[in-house]
């Protein structure tokens, strides 16, 4: 195994200006969204990055995509500084790294197609889908568990988990190392997150590539996480092995942050779980035989 | 100014005093093929109305040589026995001398023909409009999604150079301008003035607009993917503005015709003897009470074209608004 | 918020200076030699020379602007000696053709103007916003369809063509009003409002138009909005939800448009007052034009853009104090 | 702060809120559909109801048709009874009186549902004296002072002149609940009134929904889809699907001995923080479908 | 009378329409009230000159000598005002001597003596006051360097040697300077008053009406001078109290208030009336109340003969034989407004001669005889020919009127579309015309063609800028025609001399008479004393004569 993470983010500070502080000339004043962060990625690991709303996780997931520019630090990306590539260099990172988006329905362009999203990142890197761009689509639309004769249709005649699989297929397009997740399940019914969470897992064993899973939902986390980084107020405030942060928080925020989360009372739990294994054990049925479509 | 706000305007300004407050969450209020926005507008019988008339327009201006020949008189003709020199040259026989020889009358004063002057009127006022709008959309689009999407300031720059466009008394100052410069060329000029003022109404809905689609996480997932700023706006966002584009559109045409119109009104339109409706209707002004079919043809056919381009943006704008397309 | 407020009134004062510079370039480039005009018919080379001296028409371009910035500010003089003419400050040029200040010959014309732009501001106003709610509260009925007809109609209809149509049914066929001529108001108030309403009617139609379609709009999406909802599931009295909940958000837009509006036609209603002979600034202004009149037509341009520009101000302050988001976020 | 410290405690026995075979339906090009079918609820007084289910499912239109405040194109079928007054054939005045003030709602996204012209203390304020009939102005904003104070937001005093934009997103849900509670309510139906919030302040806003309703013995329904929400805040929970519920009982019943396929399959999807399970159960194999 | 215009048959002078007589002798008092499309161009009578004006200035100044009033045997004639007779002559006809009347007074109440008279002429030097009228610049002597009484102080070859009497010596003998001392720049004023603008809104008069207040643009009012002697003054009646001028209407607002005559517009005159407002004159009462009066302005197309091909006189004469004249006059408004032109002077000037050289039936052009001449020419293909016009809608009918005609011999009129306020300012530059223009002319005194032919064909008239020989026509036979009825006392042996040089003229074609403008009016009914003076008021209404029937009617 390479001792070099994929990705190594050292002392990155983002700064934006404060909207209305400036004039056509002046500079106004700024607010630091993300400070001093060092964060690094290892191949085939996932990295969790959890906080309140606004602590900086959006900010450091853009960073590290290059999506904006550093305040100060560098970014390397398989022990190459990446942080002031452009043009022509910055295509090769973009290669390697992806990113899916919170709302499906916003990360995907709505007048275009499944082929035309699809294949967008080989199109701006100037390549060629392998195989003919339908081809392409279709094999794509299959991974991630799309009904591959949709490959014409555009986004809004998807359902939210549908869409989803889209922004995931479009990530997979180029084959990355590494794949930002800002929130890749947040905005999903629980039932649907749960399919693209298996889905996410299932590619990482598949692909072996490296997850920056982005998310607030600590429970989440805790399926899908092999390391964990707490971010409060643009700061990282605890890093760890995920189970070494859930079972043993060090920093106070942490603490009142895994206690915040609602939970089912372990004991019915137990219970259930029992009865369930029961049942199972008495008929070996399918689960939801007729799923009933909703109302609309 | 006194031209009529057009819609445009007044969508603008909603929007502004708004402050673009209409960003929508998913899932999209999707804008699905034309062809189904076609349909339900065939639907729509105030569309396909408008439509015709629009169409019937279209050919009158494209044959007119052919139409003039077949009435018999060109639009330049004088006919003095059509008129009755003692009487200040007033047209002879009721309605305006309309008879068989001249079907919508005559003109009081020369006895030109006025149905062959409508139907050359016509391409006056629809050259003049096409063609502002093509270079108010033009100019419009290009600004709005500059400013729009790259922000800062460049937006700023822009937003002055509108705000300044709009703080103008854009009917004097074109008409001061339009009076100062000399005649010769009166169609390209009016284009050109037109679309300096008109632009600023396009181009601050399609910054609006475009400012919200460069927050959709589609932009970022683009930039991702390796887009350049040219591709993330004419590839990514454009097309998202089409529909808005395609209402404003039709919905400025009518603006720029009432424009023209009023402008050949007021005297500073195209030069005599080239026949445009708002400057029959501005020497009928005189004849009104006398001969009424003189002031009110051109005066139906002009309120007819504006009111049909603007029933078929609006019924555009419903469509794909309510999402009936889908 | 005395920030905020100091910052618009520098960037209306940068709008209003460009406005200035760019209308002075424009002219300048444009009209014929003001020094012809004033010499007048018999003239001689000499004589332009030395009226072109004595006004300062041979400086250049950038003096020229100054001093007519200064005159705006300070007043100036034109000319010199026995001849010379004093423009007191606001001094927006002078006439030579008809050997007035053209402050003076737009003070003289605004109450007219102000009369026309009022009186259809308030019949565009009560008849655009009832007329927007009726439709809003029948959404979808005949009502609401008969009035989007008339609005689209309202909203088509080139104003000198309603002008003509009015004037020839009104006063030549039916004879229930007379020709418009402008009458003070203390001179006869029912002739003043007889000669008036045609103006008025035929200047706010488009508006009315407008504003029917913008008020239904806003208050149907006002309707939607969740605290309206929260309203109506504090069991509130209706009349009071849509007083306090729907009309003043509904409005506030309303009234954002309406300054604007308004402000753009202070500075005359140039086809109105033209078509009806009314002896507006609009109108003065189309005569200046035909007479080639290059003070009056820039006086009306400046003053034209001066009540947009303010008006847009006018309309930032109240709009923080109509909407609380603005003002403290300001 | 005590929430006592208004002093009046409720009338007793109140709050019961019995709903029989309730339908909603929407006319479609197709016909109408019934996005809520056939629904029974039951309430003790002082209990606290949970609804779950997936999006879509009917929840907001359940609490909707409860209040009587249905979108205009929705029709209604079946009964609502408070206590023992039958809200399905009161009329609009009269329900009105009960709206607001025997039973009261939270919604979910507590800035769009605050009106940004006026001061919080102004809406708190008009809730009140809207039922109060008489009430001085004074006194009104006296009970919007406390009423703030109840929900913990400190310097009451002051912040009731604040407007809505001026608060972060859990004191905002707050001034939605103190603006319920003002009229001391039999019945509070908070529909997701913590999905817009982070976890913290979530836990904060459920506290205190325990606590008003332990202290005041106002009876609540809480709609939300998280699972483990409803477990932590109610006694009862009603599982729906597609406007139909699928399951209904006692909370710990539900979680741990859930009858209905759905209702298992839901809970199996439920991500946990305490352990790390294998694979997510998910309910359909292809996603769910619009 | 003219060359068969269908609706001829008037004469020179007034006539009146209808059955009311507007030549009543009107009542004493009242206010009468003058509607009018613009401003006057100034209350100054050294700047002010022309035929708007001068007819208003009539009301409150006087002169050494004036036309004659609208009711006079000889509307045409000058007469007397200030002064007890016309000028005297001596020195060959270099000097004049007029005698003031006595008691006459400015509105304050001071004498008018001839020291008065002599100020107020000498302001015509003043290079930024004396703008107006040229003609005492032109004739009377003056140092060369002379620029009026504000800057250089008394003008010495203007002589007073008592109150009563003033001597003019001119610069060479001008038969008619008894019209010059009547041009409206010669009006007295007490000495060092008029400076500067002084006088553009304030005035101190000398006839019967004073200012009593004016809006520039929108209103003048006058009231009674009490300080003007009737006894004084033969031309005015000045029955009414006082005047109202109206300014700033639209021709079609000025017409439906005539028409509708209500309240005070009955006691309204205003000029004439639109041609679109011709046919609603049908009913009796309207019909009644027109009144007609002759125009004294000629119309006409001149031809540039520098320009190729216009310089080949048979061109110009193709081009004169071509031109649709009834065709021009139904586009000025038909008949009743214009009456067709075959001759240079039109027939309400002394000197008139009637003729036709381009004869054809109706008017309506001769094609034959014009391409005939073309084809002799060798121009029988045609050729592009640019005509210069004002942005104003009469002028552009009038233009295209001429330009169907003439594409019936091939020539392709193109319209050259020259604003209003520069149009002659840039058809009198001669880098700067075209081919052809449409203007008119109007004599500054009807008495004679002195003021008509010569400025328009004089060869050596012929300026860079501020020309108004316009064809630039240069033939030294018409010259020295000019140059020879010029030098004539006789008047009425000149102007039958100047009848025939008008043929002389035109045979060469250098412009095309068009026609001549027609007044049409529609008097408010109580409106009396309407008489025509080609002198004062361009053939319009006298002022001067004018009153009200009932002066009680409001
Ligand atoms: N483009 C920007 N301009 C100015 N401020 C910004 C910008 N982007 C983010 N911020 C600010 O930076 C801070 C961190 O934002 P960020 O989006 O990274 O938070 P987050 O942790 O992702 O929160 P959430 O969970 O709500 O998505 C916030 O306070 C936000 O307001
Ligand atoms: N105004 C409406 N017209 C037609 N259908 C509607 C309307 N409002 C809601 N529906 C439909 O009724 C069904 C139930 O909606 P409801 O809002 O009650 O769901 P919900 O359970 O609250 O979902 P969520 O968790 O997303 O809030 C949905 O399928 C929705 O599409
Ligand atoms: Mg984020
Ligand atoms: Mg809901």
């Amino acid at each position: 195994m390479s001792t070099t993470p994929v990705l190594q983010a050292e002392h990155l500070v983002k700064e934006f200006p404060v909207a209305g502080s400036g004039g056509l000339v002046t500079r106004g004043r700024t607010f630091r969204a993300v400070d001093d962060v060092s964060l690094t990625v290892a191949a085939g690991e996932t990295l969790a990055l959890v906080g309140e709303s606004g602590s900086g996780k959006s900010t450091t997931a853009r960073l590290v995509a290059r999506l904006i520019d550093v305040t100060s630090g560098t970014v390397r990306f398989d022990g190459q500084d990446v942080t002031g590539l452009s043009g022509r260099d910055l295509h090769a990172f973009r290669r390697e790294v992806q990113v899916v988006f919170q709302d499906p329905y916003s990360s995907l362009n709505p007048r275009h197609t499944v082929e035309r999203i699809v294949t967008a990142p080989l199109l701006y890197q100037g390549r060629k889908p392998p195989g003919g761009s339908k081809r392409f689509t279709q094999s794509l639309m299959e991974r991630v568990g799309l009904d591959p004769n949709q490959w014409q249709r555009h986004p809004a005649q998807f359902s939210g988990g549908q869409a989803q699989r889209i922004g995931i297929a479009r990530a997979l397009a180029v084959g990355p190392r590494l794949v930002v997740c800002d929130e890749a399940v947040s905005a999903l019914d629980v039932s649907v997150q749960a399919q693209i969470i298996n889905l996410l897992r299932e590619l990482q064993r598949e692909e072996g590539f490296s997850y920056l899973f982005i998310a607030h939902d600590l429970a989440v986390v805790r399926q899908i996480a092999t390391r964990v980084a707490v971010m409060s107020g643009g700061r990282i405030v605890e890093a760890g092995d995920r189970d070494s942060v859930f079972d043993h928080p060090q920093h106070e925020y942490t603490r009142t942050l895994l206690g915040a989360v609602p939970r089912i009372r372990p004991e019915w739990e137990a219970a259930r779980r029992t009865r369930a294994a029961e049942r199972l054990a008495v008929r070996r049925e399918p689960l939801d035989a007729s799923p009933a479509r909703t109302g609309a | 100014m006194t031209i009529t706000p057009t819609e445009l305007e007044l969508t603008g300004a909603a929007e502004a005093a708004l402050g673009g407050a209409t960003d929508t969450v998913a899932p999209p209020p999707e804008v699905a093929s034309g062809a189904r926005a076609l349909r339900s507008l065939r639907r729509d019988a105030g569309a396909v109305l408008s439509a015709g008339y629009i169409g019937l327009v279209v050919l009158m201006a494209l044959f007119a040589p052919l139409i003039v020949r077949l009435s018999g008189w060109s639009p330049y003709e004088f006919d003095q026995s059509a008129i009755d020199p003692n009487l200040g040259g007033v047209p002879l026989g009721p309605w305006g001398g309309i008879s068989s020889e001249h079907w919508f009358g005559v003109e009081p004063g020369s006895g030109r023909d006025i149905f062959a002057r409508i139907v050359y009127g016509a391409r006056v006022s629809m050259t003049i409009a096409v063609a502002a709008t093509a270079l108010t959309t033009v100019l419009g689009v290009t600004c709005g999604l500059l400013a729009g999407y790259l922000g800062g300031k460049s937006d700023q720059v822009i937003s002055r150079v509108m705000d300044f466009l709009m703080a103008f008394p854009a009917l004097i100052f074109m008409i001061a301008v339009l009076s100062a410069l000399p005649a010769s060329n009166r169609s390209a000029l009016l284009v050109v003035i037109i679309s300096v003022f008109g632009w600023p109404y396009l181009a601050r809905i399609v910054r609006g607009q475009a400012m919200s689609l460069a927050r959709r996480e589609f932009v970022e997932a683009a930039q991702a993917s390796g887009a350049s700023g040219a591709s993330i706006v004419f590839r990514e966002i454009l097309p998202n503005l089409r529909s808005t584009i395609i209402v404003m559109v039709t919905l400025s045409v009518p603006g720029y015709i009432g424009t023209e119109a009023g402008l050949s009104f007021l005297g500073v339109g195209v030069v005599p003897p080239e026949p445009s409706w708002g400057q029959m209707i501005a020497s009928s002004v005189t004849w009104y009470s006398v001969v009424p079919t003189y002031f009110a043809i051109p005066g139906l056919f002009l309120f007819l074209l504006v009111l049909s381009f603007t029933v078929l943006g609006d019924r555009l704008r419903a469509v794909i608004d309510t999402g009936e397309a889908r | 918020m005395p920030r905020y407020l100091v910052g618009r009134i520098a960037a209306m004062a940068g709008v209003l200076l460009l406005v200035c510079l760019f209308t002075y370039a424009v002219f300048f480039l444009l009209s014929p030699d003001p020094a012809v005009q004033i010499c007048g018919k018999n003239c001689t080379p000499d004589r332009i020379d030395q009226i072109r001296q004595n006004l300062g028409l041979d400086r250049p371009f950038w003096t020229q602007f100054f001093t007519f910035l200064g005159g705006l500010f300070a007043g100036r003089t034109y000319g010199e000696g026995a001849n010379a003419v004093q423009c007191a400050a606001p001094c927006l040029g002078y006439s030579f053709q008809s050997s007035q200040s053209v402050t003076d010959m737009i003070v003289q014309r605004l109450p007219v103007s102000a009369t026309v732009a009022i009186g259809a501001a308030v019949l565009w106003l009560l008849v655009g916003v009832i007329s927007g709610l009726i439709g809003a509260v029948k959404e979808g009925t005949w009502v609401d369809r008969t009035l989007t007809g008339l609005t689209l109609g309202g909203l088509s209809i080139p104003n000198y063509v309603l002008a003509l149509v009015l004037q020839y049914v009104l006063v030549v066929q039916l004879q229930w009003l007379p020709f418009p001529q402008a009458v003070p108001f203390g001179e006869d108030p029912g002739r003043w409002f007889l000669n008036f309403v045609m103006p008025w009617i035929v200047l706010a139609v488009g508006y009315a138009a407008g504003y029917t379609r913008l008020t239904r709009a806003n208050v149907i999406d006002t309707l939607q909005e969740n605290f309206l909802r929260t309203a109506r599931a504090k069991g509130l009295a209706p009349r009071l939800i849509w007083r306090r909940h729907a009309l003043r958000p509904a409005l506030t837009p309303v009234v954002t448009v309406f300054g604007m509006d308004f402000a753009g036609l202070l500075g005359g209603a140039l086809i109105t007052e033209t078509v009806f002979g009314l002896n507006g600034v609009g109108k003065m202004a189309a005569d200046s034009i035909a007479k080639n009149d290059q003070p009056v037509i820039m006086g009306v341009t400046l003053l034209a853009a001066f009540f947009v520009v303010v008006g847009n101000v006018v309309v930032d302050v109240v709009y923080t104090f109509i909407d609380p988001r603005v003002r403290v976020a300001a | 702060m005590s929430l006592a410290s208004t002093g009046t405690k409720r009338r007793a026995a109140t709050g019961a809120l019995t709903v029989r075979d309730l339908t909603v339906s929407f006319p479609t090009a197709t016909g109408s559909v019934d996005v809520v079918s056939h629904l029974d609820l039951d309430l003790q007084p002082g209990g606290a109801l949970g609804i779950v289910g997936e999006s879509g499912s009917g929840k907001s239109l359940t609490s909707l048709a409860i209040m009587g405040l249905l979108p205009p194109k929705a029709t209604r079928a079946g009964t609502v009874m408070l206590g023992t007054d039958q809200l399905t054939s009161m009329s609009e005045a009269q329900l009105r009186r009960v709206r607001g003030d025997r039973v009261a709602m939270i919604f979910q996204d507590p800035l769009s549902s605050l009106n940004p012209y006026y001061t919080v203390g102004a809406q708190i304020e008009e809730a009140y004296r809207s039922h109060r009939r008489g009430v001085t102005r004074r006194k009104a904003h006296q009970v919007a002072v406390e009423a703030m104070e109840r929900v913990h937001i400190k310097d009451a005093a002051r912040r009731v002149d604040h407007y809505p934009h001026q608060f972060s997103g859990g004191m905002r849900q707050r001034v939605m609940i103190a603006m319920a509670l003002a009229t001391e309510p039999e019945l509070l139906i908070a529909d997701e009134p913590t999905t817009a919030l982070d976890v913290t302040v979530q836990a904060q806003i459920l506290a205190l929904l325990q606590e008003i309703r332990r202290e005041t013995g106002t009876s609540l329904i809480l709609i939300t889809h998280d699972l483990a929400v409803v477990s932590e805040v109610t006694d009862h929970i009603v599982v729906m699907r597609s406007g139909v519920c699928v399951e209904r009982g006692p909370v710990e019943a539900i979680f741990s001995d859930p009858q209905h396929p759905y209702t298992q399959g839901l809970l199996d999807a439920v991500p946990r923080i305490d352990d790390v399970i294998g694979d997510l159960r998910s309910l359909s194999p292809t996603g769910d479908h619009r | 009378a003219c060359g068969g215009g269908p609706s001829s048959g008037q004469t020179s002078g007034q006539t009146s329409g209808g059955g009311t007589s507007f030549s009543a002798t009107p009542a004493k008092g009242g206010v009468v009230e003058v509607l009018q499309k613009a401003d006057f161009s100034y209350l100054d009578p050294a700047r002010g000159w022309d035929g708007g004006v001068n007819n208003f200035y009539r009301l409150v100044y006087r002169t050494l000598t004036t036309s004659a009033p609208g009711n006079a045997k000889d509307p045409n004639a000058i007469v007397p005002d200030l002064a007890t007779g016309l000028g005297k002559q001596s020195d060959g006809g270099k000097t004049w001597t007029y005698t003031l009347k006595q008691g006459l007074k400015f509105d304050d109440g001071t004498p008018i003596t001839s020291a008065e008279v002599k100020f107020g002429i000498s302001r015509a030097w003043d290079p930024e006051i004396g703008i107006g009228s040229p003609y005492a610049k032109q004739v009377i002597a003056a140092p060369a360097d002379y620029r009026g009484p504000y800057r250089s102080g008394d003008l010495p070859t203007i002589e007073t040697p008592d109150p009563q009497t003033i001597v003019f010596h001119l610069k060479k003998p001008f038969p008619e300077f008894d019209a010059v001392v009547g041009q409206v720049n010669m009006t007295p004023f007490p000495k060092g008053s008029g400076a500067g603008d002084s006088f553009l809104k304030k005035i101190i008069a000398s006839g019967p009406y004073k200012l009593a207040s004016y809006t520039p643009g929108s209103v003048i009012q006058l009231e009674r001078n009490p300080n003007w002697d009737p006894k004084t003054d033969d031309v005015r009646t000045a029955e009414p109290d006082g005047w109202r001028f109206t300014m700033g209407l639209d021709g079609a607002t000025i017409d439906e208030r005539l028409m509708a005559g209500q309240g005070a517009d009955v006691n309204a005159i205003s000029g004439t009336i639109q041609a679109s407002t011709l046919p609603r004159l049908q009913s009796p009462q309207l019909k009644d109340r027109t009144l007609r009066m002759s125009g004294i302005c000629t119309t006409y197309m001149s031809l540039n003969t520098t320009k190729k091909p216009l310089d080949d006189l048979r061109v110009r004469q193709a081009i004169s034989f071509a031109v649709d004249k009834a065709a021009v006059q139904n586009a000025t408004g038909g008949t009743q407004l214009a009456t067709i032109a075959t001759t240079t002077l039109p027939t309400t000037v002394a000197g008139h001669k009637d003729f036709d050289v381009y004869p054809s039936p109706g008017h309506k052009g001769d094609v034959e005889a014009a391409k005939k001449l073309l084809t002799e020419a060798g121009q029988s293909q045609g050729f592009p020919l640019v005509l210069d016009i004002r942005s104003d809608p009469k002028m552009q009918k009038q233009a295209e009127a001429i330009q169907q005609s003439l594409k019936r011999i091939g020539v392709d009129v193109q319209l050259n579309v020259i604003d209003s306020a520069k149009y002659y300012e840039t058809i009198g530059t001669r880098s700067q015309q075209h081919d052809a223009a449409i203007t008119g002319w109007c004599p500054d005194w009807a008495s004679s063609a002195a003021t008509f032919l010569p400025p328009l064909f004089y060869g050596p008239n012929i300026l860079d800028k501020g020309n108004s020989n316009l064809a630039q026509l240069n033939a030294p036979a018409v010259n020295q025609q000019i140059e020879q009825i010029g030098a004539m006392t006789d008047l009425a042996a000149a102007n039958k001399q100047w009848g025939d040089l008008d043929e002389q003229i035109l045979k060469l074609a250098p412009i095309v008479p068009l026609n001549v403008e027609q007044a049409v009016y529609l008097p408010g009914s109580n409106v009396a004393g309407l008489f025509a003076s080609p002198g004062a008021a361009t053939g319009g209404i006298d002022y001067v004569l004018v009153g009200l029937r009932d002066p009680s009617k409001k």
